[in-house]
Order: C-alpha cells, then structure tokens, then sequence
C-alpha cells in the first residue's frame, strides 16, 4: 500500500487535513479533546483559514487496542492529512508507528511514556504535547521535597503502562534525595484503597497515580481514615470538576500534577481558551487532553506559514523549529521532541484550583 | 458372567441398596423385582457406574473398578434406562451407531489420517445399525430425528442401541414400560429370539409380572434396599412377604 | 443371526452389501469439500478486488486471523460443548508464546508449532481439571482463568513486554522467502484457516464427530455405552485451544508488535458474537461470523458511537430469531415457512 | 487492632455488595435456570440513575432509592419481554447468551446517555464516620450492610416460605409441567425479573457513594458475585454467606499478603474450589437420574 | 364437560393426530386407548393447549381453543403428563403444593395427606428433593399434585407407568372414588386395567379414532386388538409402527394376548 504523501499542486491548493485520533468509542472514551480541536480549527477558518486554505479535519477511533489503533492510522492515511493529533495509548501509536513513517505524516501526541519517545519509535515524525512520566514525576516531586520538605513518601499507582513508569521515576528520583519511599500497586478497577491508605500512615506525604476514579477514591477514603496527609495526584482536576470528590474534601492538602492547565495558568491564550471554551460548551474542559489539542492545531498552523507548505514532511520539519505561546504555555521542540517544560503544580484550597508552583525546565531523559 | 457382591449405595442418610448380591450367568434372564423405590434402578447405575457405590463386581471372573461409567460396558455388559435417553437432534440411525463397542478407526486420528479404512468400517457399521432397527421395528424411521418419537419408540430405540453393542450381559430397567400387551408380548418373544440366538444373559427390572412370568428363571426382591426373597418365579410370587410389600393381598384382576 | 425380523423380509438389505436401503446419517450427505474448495478458490482471489491498501489489507488479514480463532471457539463449544470465556487468554497466550519461541527456536515456524502445542496442552489441562464443572461454572471458571493468565502476563514483564509490548517478533518465511509484507501474509493465514477447515471437515464427517455429540449432550449415557466421553471433549477442547493459540500466534508475526491491551475479555465477546451471528451449527459460521464483524464495525464508523448498542441488539435478534446464525438461514427460513403454512 | 477493623469494616461492605448482587443472580437463577450476566450492568445503570437524580437533577436522597428501584423493576420486567420471554423453550446457554446481549446493549445504552466520565452519588450519610474499636467505619458502609441484611431476610422469606416462591422455584425447574399446574408464567417470570433487576439497582446506589460511577463498574464486580454463587451452592443463605467470605478473602489477602492482586483472589478463589469441588463448595441440586 | 372436533396436530410434515372427535362427560371415564405413536400423548398435549392444534376444543360449554394452558388448568382441566414432569429441584412435599396452584377458586377435592393416605410410600420422603426420586416415586408424585389441583377433569397420560401392582391398584381404587365428583379421561397402555374403570374409550390408530365405545363392548379381546393392528377400524394398515406388522398371529393367539390379567 502506498498512502504515500501528499502529491503537492492539488495538495497545496485544497483544504489542509488533520486527522485526529482518539478513543471515541467504549467506556474510554474521551469528548474534550474533539471539542476543543474543533474550538481551534473554527477560530482559525473564521479568521480565513492558514495562507487562506481552510482547515478540515476528520476522527477517526483509535479505541484502546493496538489492533484498532493501526486500522484506525491505516484509514487516516487514506484521508491524506497533512498531520495526526491525537493518540491517547502508548501501545497504540507504538503499533501504529509503521504506517506512520511509511506515509511520512507528523503526529502530535500526549502520550507520556517511553515506549512513544522519538528513538524508542524509531522515528523524526512524532511530536510529544505534555510532560513525559519523567517530566511530571520530577515536577511533583520538585514540590513535594523542596516546597514542603517531605522525608517519607508514600506511592500508590495503578498496575498498567504509565502510572508504573512514573512510580520508578519517582521513586529513583526520591531515592536520589534521600527520600524514603513506599509502593503500593493496585489494579485500575480497584474499588478499596483501605491497606495502601493504611500504610501510608507514618508518612508525611502520598502521591497517587492512577485515574480520576482512584483519585476520588484516595481523597475521600484518607478522609474516613483521619490520615491528613498532601496528597499527589494525577489527575485530581478531573475528579475534581466531574464531583466524583466532595466539595468540602478538597483542600490545599490535594494537590494535582498536570499537563496543561489553562484554568490556572497566567499566559493569555490559557484566558483565551479557557473563555472561549466556557462560553461555546457551557461546561469546564474536563480532562487535560482539551487545551493541547487547541494547541496542536495552532502548532499546525504555525508550522504550516514557517514552511510555507502543507506537505507532511515539510511540516514536520517546520514544527521542530517553531515556538508557541500556548494555551498550555510555551511549546517549543527539544531533542526528544517534547514540547512542554513547565509543568504546573496545582492545589484545591475550598474546591477552587490555584496554581501551587509551575516546576519550570523540567526536562526529560527521554 | 456378572456376579456382584454386597452393594451397597448410600446418599447422605438414604441407604438405597444395602448388600445386595447377585450374579447372572450366561443365557440367564433374572428378575430385579420390587416396589416402588426399592433400589432396583440404583442397583443397576451401581453396577455401570453412574452412582458410587461399595461391595465387588466382576465380570467372568474379572473384578471391575466401580464408580466409574462405562467400567462395566468395556467388558461386556450394557443396560437401557427406566426414563429412555436418547439423543434428540441426531437421526435413529446414529443414535443406534452410538451404541458400537468397537473402538478402531473411531477417533480423531483416524479421522484425519486414515479416511479409506475408517470410510470401509463406518458402511459395514450403517448395515449393522440399521439390522438393529429392524430387530426392534424402526427402521422406517432410521433418518428420522429422535426427538420426533413417542415414548414407546424411544424404548425401542435404545433396545437397538444395546442391541447393536452385542452385550454379553444386559440389564434392562423397565423394558415394557409404556408398551401395551401387544408390544410387550412382541418384546417377550424379541428378547428370547435373541436369547436362544446366542444373545445376552438378562437382569430385568420391571413391574409387569406377566412379562417378568414369561421371561424370567429366577427373580430376586428387594424393599427397602435389601434382599427379602429369591428363587424362581413361582416361589417369589407366592412369599408372603412379596405378596404384601409389592402385589398388594389381591393379585389385580381385570 | 438367525433372529427372524419383525419387519418383513422385503425390507432387509440382501446379503452381500447392498446397502442402498440403508440411508447414511446427514453427516455424510452433505458435500463440505467440495464448498471448502469454492471458497478457498474465491479467497485467493478476493485480495485482488480489495484493492491494495494497507487498510484493505489488514482487514483481510484481521478477518482470517478472526475465522482461525472463532473456529478454535467452535471446537470447543459448538462441538465440544464447553462454553468458554477464556478465548482471549489464549489467544494472548499464543501470541506470547509464538514470539518467544519464534526467537529461541527458530523463527516464525517454531513459534507457530509450539504456540499450537502449548495451548493446546493448556486447554486440555483446564477441560482435564474442570472436567465435572457443569456448563455454566465451567464457563465462569474460564474467564477467571482467563484473568489470571493476563495478570501473569501483566507482571511477568521478561517475558511479555507487559504494556509496553513487543516488538522482536519474527517475520514469517516459506522456504526462506519472508514475507514481509501484510499482502504475502495474507496468503500465509488463508493457508492455515484452509488447512484447520478442511480437518474440521474430516472430523464432521467421521464417527467420531457422531459420539462427540452423544458425549457432549448425553456424558452419562454415551458412558455407559461404551464411549469415553470425557476423552472425546478433552480432544475437541484441546484442539479448539490449540486453533486459538495459532489465531494468537498469526496475529502476533502479521502485527510485528502488540502489547497487553491487545487482549481483553471483549474479544471472548466478539468471539461468540461471531460464532452466534455466524452460525453455531455450521464450520463456516466461524468464518461468516467472522468476516462479517470485522468489516461490520468499519460501515459502522460513521454512527460508531451506536456500534456496541447495535451489536447487542443484533445478537438479540439473532438469538431469538435466527438460533442458526447466517449459515443456517435457509432451514431457519424453510422451517418457519413450513410452520405459517400447516399453522 | 483498628488497622484489622479498618480492613475487616471495608471487607464486610465489599460482602454485603456482593451478597446484593449474587442474591439478584440467584433469585433470576432459581427462576429461569439461568445466570444473568447483565446483572452487573443493572448495577451499573441503578448508579447512574441515582447520580443522575440526586446530583444532575438536585432531587433528594430518599426518594431516590424508591426511584431506582422502580426504574431497575421496569427494566427488569422489559428484559424480560425482550430476551426471556421469546426464548423460553430454549436451552439455558441461549438464554445465557441473550443475558449477556442485554447487558452488552445496556452498557452502550448507559455510555450513550451519560458518557463515559465518571460520576459520582453523595452518601446520604455524608463522608462520616463511627469510631469502631478505634478504626473508622464509615456510615455508608453501615447503610450498605443493614440494607443487605434486611433485604436478604426478606427475600429469603419470600422465596422459600411462600407459596409465590414455590411457583417461581417451579417455573424455573419445569416450564412446561409449572403451566399444567396453573403456574401463570406470563405474570411470574416479569416479577422476578423485576426483583432482580431491582437488587442490582440496590446495590449501584449503595456502591456508588464508596467508588465513582463508570460504565463498566458492575461488569467489574460482576466476577465476585458469581464467586459468591458458585460456593455458595444456589441458595439464597448459602450465597449472602459465600459473599461475605469472598469479600473477606479478598480484603485479607489483599491487606497482608499482596494489594496488587486484589483483583485476582476473587478468580483464585474460583479456580480453586472449582477444581476441588466441580460442584461448588455446597452441593446443589443436580438435575439428572437414571 | 370436554369436547373435541377435528382436532388435528401436525409435527411439520407428519400428522400426527389427523382429526380426532371425543367427549367426556361429567363424572364419565373415558379410555384413550392406541399403540405406541399412535398419537395418544399428541392428543392431551394438544387438549392442555401444550401444542399448536387445528379443530373445535370446548371445556364446559367455552370454547378454549385460544386460552393459555395454565389458564386452562386454573378452570380445572387438569393434565398428569408423560413422563412424570416432577420439580426436580423442589421438594417431595413443595411439589405436592405447587398443584394447589391450579386450584383457584375452586373447593379443595384433596389435601396433601389424603395423598400422603394415598401413597403411603410418599411419607418418608416428605423433604426429599425431586430429583433423587425413583420412578416409581415420581409417578407418585405426579400424581398427588394433579390431584391437589382438584381438578375438575383430569388427564392422566400412563399413571400406571412404572408403578408396583400394589401401588397401580390403589391408584385404580383411588380414581374410581373420585370418578364420581371428577371426570376422567385416561390414556393407558394397560388396557384391560383401564376399561375397568372407564365407562367409554377410544382407540387410536395412527393419529385416528378407529373404534369408539362403552367399555364393556372395548374389553371384547378380539376387537380392540384388531383395531391396535390397524385391521379393525378400517384405517389405512400402514401403521408406521413395524413391531405389530409381521407378528398378527403370534399375537392374536388368545393365551399370549392374557396380558397383567393372572
Ligand atoms: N441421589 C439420591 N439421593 C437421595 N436418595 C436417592 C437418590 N437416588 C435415589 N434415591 C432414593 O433411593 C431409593 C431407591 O431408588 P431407585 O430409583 O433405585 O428405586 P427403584 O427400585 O428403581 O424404584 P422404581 O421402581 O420406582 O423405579 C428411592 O427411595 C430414592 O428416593
Ligand atoms: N416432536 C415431535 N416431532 C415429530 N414427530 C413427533 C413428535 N412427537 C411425536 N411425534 C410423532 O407423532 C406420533 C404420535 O406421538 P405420540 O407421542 O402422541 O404417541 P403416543 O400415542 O403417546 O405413543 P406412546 O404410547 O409411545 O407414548 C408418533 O409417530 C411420533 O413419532
Ligand atoms: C490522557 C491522559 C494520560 C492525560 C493525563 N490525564 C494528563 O493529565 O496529562
Ligand atoms: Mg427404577
Ligand atoms: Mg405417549
């Protein structure tokens, strides 16, 4: 098969494509991001579009499975986009990676792991937008050992890809400072946090990375036990605004590591979204996957007008050479392809998040 | 030769045959006779297996292990059921070709890699069962599904069945059950026909005395789990203790 | 035998073989090779009218990797009568095993044996261990099964990959010749579906297949007659294990990578949805099932968010109105055609 | 000490849970012959419904729980119309597998109507606690376990002691003898659907404070159940016992000797005592005599 | 008190009742006599509204030709099937009281322990679970519950079947007793027995009444056994029934015909 790139003089003529890909399907689904893709793909047709072509884009549902990851990246292709957004699933783009280079089209991801870095892929193609386990895990632990001088730190993760990575990077990163440390693993669907709630007992602080579902469970069940501690999390934010975690259990005590956080950030495309977002949804981007996808597509757009091209290949070059001040921060191309470096720290004082620290330059090795 | 000794069957606080003993030799037809609940059906799964049980069974001096289905089969006996069981969904003919002891070119292997000779074996073997049809009158209904046949020709389906596997040793619970005096006349007259042609000795269960009058050498009684009378027929009918457990005072009269 | 017949003597077959009055049970009416050629012959060609996409392609693949696996599920239930739960744990397991020893033993031939081996010694241990478990029991105890087996492999990491997955496999050759390509495999998996087909075929058509029913339906009496059917279905399982574990393994060299996520209970699921929709009373209900959805899901891309709600809703139907799937259309429809007409 | 309570305190919830749902699957089981395999997905739509009552709509607590109940009984009594009543005639594997549809298409129905974001449902109770021998027990886990006692009492009541029951023990055993009994299925078999249905509804709105509500929440729990109906042989005190046991196992192994594999003790429990005893831990009735 | 015309079932292309016309009375017993597959079964399965069916069926003056079975059996038409049917997982003594199910409204005919009275065996397995009985037992069984139901037309298909003389001739005692409040109507294979106590019978031969009438006339020998051979009643002779083709005179020699009658 030859999905092969773009043949240019129609390609550069007609609309530019963007495929995007993510879970749109089954209890993983995920809805901010298409919401706020399509945010920043009709702010910039209303403005007339990128050297006056009109943005288009389609969705095409990776689900979880590698399998229907590469059915779904075979099908993009075919749609001949001039970059991918999305993937939500290390393993996922990894199958996909193949099909990707064969097509020579870039991808902008938020996977974290370092199954989807650039060398483990094997390719110059793939663009990492948010931290990688790496980045988060020193971020939180910057504020943790530094901000609040923890000695003794508890972590409880879930069993699967991500949170197990970013528990070894913690707890290296711990054992470097002199930080001791307990793990506990549990399963994804675990319904009872009470041993690990337990043993955490003696420390002077818990960092619980899984997914909003074991955040609520972690908040409320040290809650029931009286243990009163700062707690990490992952994703509280999404907890947090979904009401899986009482309003009166949220304090400056949770605290929450993120991605991209526009609801605390200073910069003025964080307002921008944010207020955009608001008022064409009537809701709050829930997962943190919404602000990047705005932001990948005026990634595109700035790659596009520095290459003066919508060829893919072209794009990709250009991405690697273009700063942007985003909805998440500033986004800028590293040698691993990352494109964030500060990463913010945020607490719940009375229910509403506030910007604890933004751990700057936080860099990954891979 | 089936000689068993004292089996017994228990479930939980239920002593459902207790030492009993018994022995058919070859070209007998014994009765297994007794009310209702007595342990005759239990005696019999004792004997194939299909219910634990203690005490000895051998076979023409062979011991068989028991509690295990099918022990028993190997080695030359077979039986019918008081309910008939039969396969619904498969044709008369197969349910009778079920029944074939023999083994060779059966399996999965033979299947795969030894099509002609299993081809060859698998005619000769359709004659067979459709013979057995004919000895119990269904082979019109030969490609006819199992399921279709009234109670009475469902017996006569699994007579064929047994009858295919050429048991040397039958027990036979309840044969002319659901069979009208016509046909349990014409079961009489089948099951000494194949005697006499060199067919199986018989342990029969069953309730119709007339039937067992005409077929049996010797009866064995049970209630209640034990032996209470054994002899030949005339004998049996005539204990006192038979007459009252399992006639009733008054032999029926039509 | 001198037993004079109850049933006049006109209707016996004369001595000397001939055997026309005696009907041949259904098995051997029927003409299965001859329909397996047909469609082999039509598979070949198929690649060449789907187009040479790497979509196209892969579908395809997914499709026979899907009949392969369905069928194994089909040995073990439709004519072993175990229903089982654990069909993505051993698919998973013949993917695993496949790779490993497709690398320590000798490329992609060597994985595929003993991944055939493997699993098929697994499944006849579970029917061994479980083999008094009554049908419904045995059918939760396989997914519990099932479950285990994926945390083994979720911890054991040396071996799995876990969730990062592998990516080492070995490409598949014949005769030295790799096939690289998800096109020349194509060719590769259809050989082995035919292959499993055709001994499907054979057993349908031998006396074995006959007592397998006897055994499956009737365990007791088919005992007391002689048969050994726990050995007959300890067979049927073993070998419908072992199809699975070779569906895992195909999938495994055609992918070049997968990881953990790729093995879910939903694909025990969509394994029986498959042989429901197909067709449990028939070898090719697998592959109808089968082709059927995998490409089902892609027309379907467009009112996706619908697609799980209209496969239980065609299973529904399918189970209340057609028990016989898409195989067993026309005697569904003949049957309720001739039940209008005498009603 | 207040370490073992805590544990012990979560493992009796996780119990009586489990205990709810095994009890619907046995109630619809000593009925039909069959396992609902959408049991767990009714569990998951009671949550859903009551998050959606008392947290979307601002509707009070209380009158939640008579609304759920109602709801899950009517969802009952269509699943019956739907995927039992067509297939009565059939063998118990085709009804399994139409169980097993149903709860497919009521997880897509579920994702199509709240998504797939996780919800959540208050404890009426709130998150407060009561000092238990120095541990904290909290008071939803005591609701959860009075509920289930109260409901099992009178369920078994119900089911055994009356002649309704006996009727229904019937139908489930021979369809076609319990109509030429006068049996009236037509009204029966909807009823005991509904019941069912409604304990699974019981359990979501009691579970659904303690964890968050995802689609897939009741499919999750689903395995321990059947755990719990397996040992517990069929019978409703058998399998509230059995439940108890398997949530114990669970919590204890879990707490000294391994929380990462808490999801496994409930499948080890089950191979287990299945290759010990093929027939469970109590023997239950088996149906065939020759 | 029951009453059918032309009732015809059909199992796809067999007929396997090809319009049969019968009466019972009240307080009348009536026989349905007929070799096996004759179509005895078809017919009171067809009567209970078991089995789709084509004719005229009138219970007690209405026409019930569209009720549900169990709605028949609550107005009294109350049917001991083939082959026993007992509650397997129920015990001896719930299944006892599950016939009361389709009594209704109607007076109690009969309390459990007249069945216990009745089958004195049944009394120690009060608690016994169904499925443990022997056959006889469950014929037991099967019957006490039809009788719980207090029927007000009973249909008994082979209650003899499997049972100990002792316990058929009570079973016989018990059904002349209440013949009297209770209208019967009887299939059985011992035909003898049944005409003792049937005031009429019927005798089917291949899904076809082939001789009717009043008992005495039915117990001349000769007669019914022609009509079980398919000689008698002047009905096609192919019987699909091979057992009896070849066989006429062995059978109709008078001494073997002499069946359960010592
Ligand atoms: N599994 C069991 N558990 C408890 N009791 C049982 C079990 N099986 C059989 N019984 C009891 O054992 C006794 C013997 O039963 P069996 O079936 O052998 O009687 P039978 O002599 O064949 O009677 P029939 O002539 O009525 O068929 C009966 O009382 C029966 O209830
Ligand atoms: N389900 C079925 N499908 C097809 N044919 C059937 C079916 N049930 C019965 N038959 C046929 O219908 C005819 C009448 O059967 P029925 O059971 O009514 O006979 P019966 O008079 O009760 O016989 P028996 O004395 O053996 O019980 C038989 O020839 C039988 O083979
Ligand atoms: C898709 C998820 C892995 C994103 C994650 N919740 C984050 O905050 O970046
Ligand atoms: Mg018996
Ligand atoms: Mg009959």
């Amino acid at each position: 098969g030859c999905g092969a790139p773009a043949e240019s003089g129609e390609a550069e003529t007609g609309p530019i494509r963007i495929a995007f890909m993510d879970i749109l399907t089954g209890p993983q689904a995920l809805t901010a991001g298409d919401y706020s893709l399509k945010l920043a793909v009709d702010e910039i047709n209303a403005a007339g579009g990128i050297n006056g072509r009109k943005l288009e884009y389609k969705k095409f549902d990776t689900n979880i499975t590698p399998e229907a990851a590469v059915r779904a990246t075979n099908l993009a292709i075919e749609y001949k986009p001039s970059i991918m957004i999305g993937y939500g699933v290390s393993s996922g783009l990894r199958a996909s990676v193949n099909a990707i280079n064969k097509a020579g089209v870039p991808v902008i991801h938020g996977t974290l792991a370092k199954l989807t870095s650039p060398e483990s892929l094997g390719t110059k193609l793939t663009f990492r937008l948010g931290p990688t386990t790496t980045q988060y895990a020193l971020a939180a632990n910057s504020y943790f050992f530094g901000d609040l001088g923890v000695k003794n730190l508890t972590i409880i993760h879930t069993q699967d890809a991500a949170p197990t990575e970013g528990a070894q990077a913690i707890i290296a990163d711990a054992k470097a400072k002199g930080v001791t440390t307990t793990e506990r693993a549990v399963p994804p669907t675990v319904t009872d946090l009470t041993e690990p709630v337990l043993a955490a007992k003696g420390s002077d602080a818990i960092w619980e990375w899984g997914y909003a579902t074991t955040d609520a469970l972690i908040v409320k069940q040290t809650a029931q036990n009286n243990v009163d501690l700062p707690i990490m999390t992952f994703s509280v934010s999404a907890a947090a605004t979904r009401g899986l975690i009482p309003k009166d259990l949220l304090t400056d005590k949770v605290l929450s590591v993120s991605s991209c956080a526009p609801y605390v950030l200073p910069g003025e495309r964080s307002k921008h979204f944010m207020d955009l977002y608001r008022k064409t949804y009537n809701e709050e981007p829930t997962d943190a996957n919404a602000p990047r996808y705005y932001d990948a597509v005026y990634l595109l757009k700035a790659a596009v007008e520095k290459a003066g091209s919508s060829e893919p290949q072209k794009v990709a070059t250009a991405i690697e050479q273009t700063t942007l001040e985003g909805a998440c921060g500033e986004l800028k191309a590293d040698a691993n392809h990352n494109l964030i470096h500060d990463v913010p720290i945020i607490k719940w004082p009375a229910g509403k998040p506030e910007l604890a620290k933004l751990a700057e330059d936080i860099e990954s090795d891979f | 030769m089936l000689a068993a000794r004292d089996i017994r069957v228990r479930f939980g606080g239920v002593v459902a045959v207790d030492k009993v003993s018994l022995t058919v030799r070859d070209q007998e037809i014994v009765g297994l006779i007794g009310p209702n609940g007595s342990g005759k059906s239990t005696f019999i799964n004792a004997l194939t297996g299909l219910v634990p049980a203690e005490g000895s069974v051998e076979v023409d001096g062979k011991p068989v292990t028991l509690g295990r289905p099918g022990a028993v089969a190997r080695m030359g006996v077979l039986r019918t059921f008081q309910t008939p069981q039969v396969h619904d969904e498969l044709t008369c003919l197969e349910n009778v070709l079920v029944g074939l002891p023999e083994w060779n070119l059966r399996t999965l292997g033979a299947a795969w890699l030894r099509r002609p000779s299993m081809m060859r074996a698998e005619r000769g073997r359709w004659r067979g069962a459709y013979e057995a049809l004919e000895f119990t009158g269904l082979a019109d209904r030969a490609s006819a599904q199992a399921g279709e046949l009234s109670y009475g020709e469902r017996r006569r389906l699994e007579l064929a069945r047994v009858y295919l596997g050429k048991p040397a040793t039958l027990l036979l619970d309840e044969p002319a059950a659901g069979l009208n005096q016509v046909e349990s006349q014409n079961l009489v007259r089948l099951l000494t026909e194949w005697r006499d042609a060199g067919g199986p000795a018989l342990l029969l269960v069953e309730h119709k005395i007339d039937f067992l009058e005409e077929l049996c050498h010797r009866m064995i009684v049970l209630e209640l789990g034990k032996q209470i009378a054994a002899g030949e027929p005339a004998e049996v009918w005539a204990d006192p203790r038979v007459m009252d457990a399992y006639l009733g005072s008054v032999v029926i009269d039509a | 035998m001198s037993v004079s017949r109850v049933v006049s003597e006109d209707r016996v077959p004369t001595a000397g073989g001939a055997t026309a009055a005696v009907p041949p049970p259904p098995a051997y009416t029927a003409h299965p090779l001859r329909f397996l050629a047909i469609l082999t012959v039509a598979a070949l060609i198929v690649p060449f009218l789907a187009g040479e996409s790497a979509y196209s392609t892969d579908l395809l693949n997914t499709a026979l990797i899907h009949s392969i696996l369905v069928l194994g599920f089909y040995w073990c239930f439709s004519l072993g009568g175990r229903f089982t739960f654990g069909v993505f744990a051993m698919y998973a397991t013949g993917a695993y095993i496949s790779v490993w020893a497709g690398n320590h033993l000798g490329g992609f031939w060597a994985g595929l044996l003993v991944a055939v081996l493997a699993t098929g010694a697994l499944g006849c241990l579970m029917q061994l261990v479980f083999a008094r478990t009554a049908l419904i029991f045995f059918a939760i105890v396989t997914m519990a099964i099932g479950g285990l087996l994926i945390i083994v492999f979720r911890e054991w990491t040396s071996f799995t990959g876990g969730y990062e997955g592998l990516s080492e496999i070995a490409t598949p050759s014949i005769l030295g010749l790799p096939l690289d390509t998800a096109e020349s495999r194509y060719y590769l998996i259809l050989g082995i579906l035919v292959l499993f087909l055709l001994a499907t075929a054979l057993f349908l058509r031998s006396p074995a297949a006959r007592d397998l029913r006897m055994a499956k339906d009737k365990g007791p009496v088919a005992a007391v007659a002689g048969l050994r059917p726990k050995h007959l279905q300890l067979a049927a399982f073993g070998v419908g294990s072992a199809m699975q574990g070779a569906a895992g393994s195909l999938y495994a060299h055609n992918s070049g990578y997968f990881s953990l996520e790729a093995f879910n209970i939903d694909i025990s699921l969509l394994v029986l949805l498959m042989l429901l929709l197909g067709g449990m009373n028939s070898m090719y209900g697998p592959v109808i099932g089968a082709v059927v959805l995998v490409y089902l899901p892609e027309l379907l891309r467009g009112v996706q968010d619908y697609a799980d709600f209209i496969y239980g809703v065609a299973v529904l139907v399918i189970v209340v109105a057609f028990p016989s799937g898409i195989a067993g259309l026309r005697q569904t429809v003949e049957r309720r055609l001739r039940r209008a007409g005498s009603a | 000490m207040d370490r073992f309570v805590s544990i012990l305190a979560s493992g009796i919830t996780s119990g009586a849970i489990y205990a709810l749902i095994a009890l619907g699957i046995v109630l619809l089981q000593n009925a039909t012959g069959v396992i609902n395999f959408a049991q767990g997905d009714l569990l998951t739509l009671g949550a859903y419904i009551g998050s959606f009552w008392v947290v979307s709509m601002g509707f009070g607590q209380l009158p939640m729980y008579v609304v759920v109940l109602a709801a899950l009984f009517a969802v009952g009594v269509l699943m019956e119309r739907v995927g039992y009543a067509p297939l009565r005639n059939r063998s118990p594997l085709t009804i399994v597998i139409s169980t097993f549809a149903l709860g497919l298409a009521l997880r897509a129905v579920i994702l199509l109507w709240q998504g797939s974001d996780p919800k959540n449902l208050p404890s009426p109770a709130g998150e407060n606690t009561l000092n238990v021998a120095g541990a904290a027990v909290p008071y939803q886990s005591l609701i959860t376990i009075v509920v289930t006692v109260i409901v099992g009492g009178l369920l078994f009541l119900a089911f055994q002691r009356s002649a309704l029951g006996r009727q229904v023990r019937a139908l489930a055993a021979d369809r076609e003898a319990a109509l030429l009994q006068g049996v009236r299925v037509k009204r029966l078999s909807p009823v005991v659907f509904g019941l069912s249905a409604a304990l699974a509804g019981l359990a979501g709105v009691l579970v659904a404070p303690i964890v968050s509500i995802t689609p897939t929440l009741g499919f999750g729990l689903l395995l321990s159940a059947f755990a719990a109906v397996i040992l517990g042989g069929e019978r409703l005190g058998g399998v509230a016992f059995a439940a108890m046991l398997v949530a114990m196992a669970q919590a204890l192994l879990g707490a000294y000797l391994s929380p990462g594999f808490i999801d496994a003790y409930p499948f080890l429990i089950l191979v287990v005592v299945l290759a010990l005893r093929p027939q469970g831990l109590v023997r239950m009735v088996s149906g065939v005599r020759f | 008190m029951l009453e059918l015309k032309d009732l015809r079932v059909a199992y796809g292309h067999t007929q396997a009742v090809d319009g049969i016309g019968l009466t019972v009375g009240p307080g009348e017993a009536v026989a349905l006599l007929g070799a096996n597959g004759a179509g005895k079964t078809s017919t009171l399965r067809a009567i209970s509204r078991l089995l789709p069916s084509d004719g005229e069926l009138t219970f007690d003056g209405a026409d019930v030709s569209r009720l549900a079975p169990e709605e028949l059996a609550r107005r009294g038409l109350v049917h001991v099937p083939e082959g026993r049917r007992v509650f397997a997982s129920l015990t001896v003594h719930d299944n006892l009281l599950v016939g009361r199910t389709a009594q209704a409204r109607r007076d109690a005919l009969f309390s459990p322990d007249d069945v216990y009275d009745l089958f004195p065996a049944l009394v120690p397995l009060r608690k016994r679970h169904g499925w443990a009985l022997s056959g006889g037992e469950q014929q037991m069984v099967a019957i006490g519950r039809g009788l719980l139901a207090s029927p007000r037309l009973l249909m008994l298909d082979e209650p003899s079947l499997g049972l100990a003389p002792i316990v058929v001739k009570a079973v016989y005692q018990a059904l002349a007793e209440i013949k009297q409040r209770v209208s019967i109507l009887l299939v059985e294979q011992n035909a003898t027995l049944a005409l003792t106590l049937c005031d009429r019978g019927y005798v089917l031969l291949s899904g076809r009444v082939v001789l009717s009438g009043a008992a005495a006339e039915l117990g001349d020998r000769e007669a019914l056994l022609d009509s079980y051979l398919g000689h008698g009643g002047g009905a096609a002779g192919d019987s699909d029934d091979g057992t009896t083709e070849g066989d006429h005179r062995t059978v109709a020699d008078p001494d073997a015909a002499d069946a359960t009658t010592r």
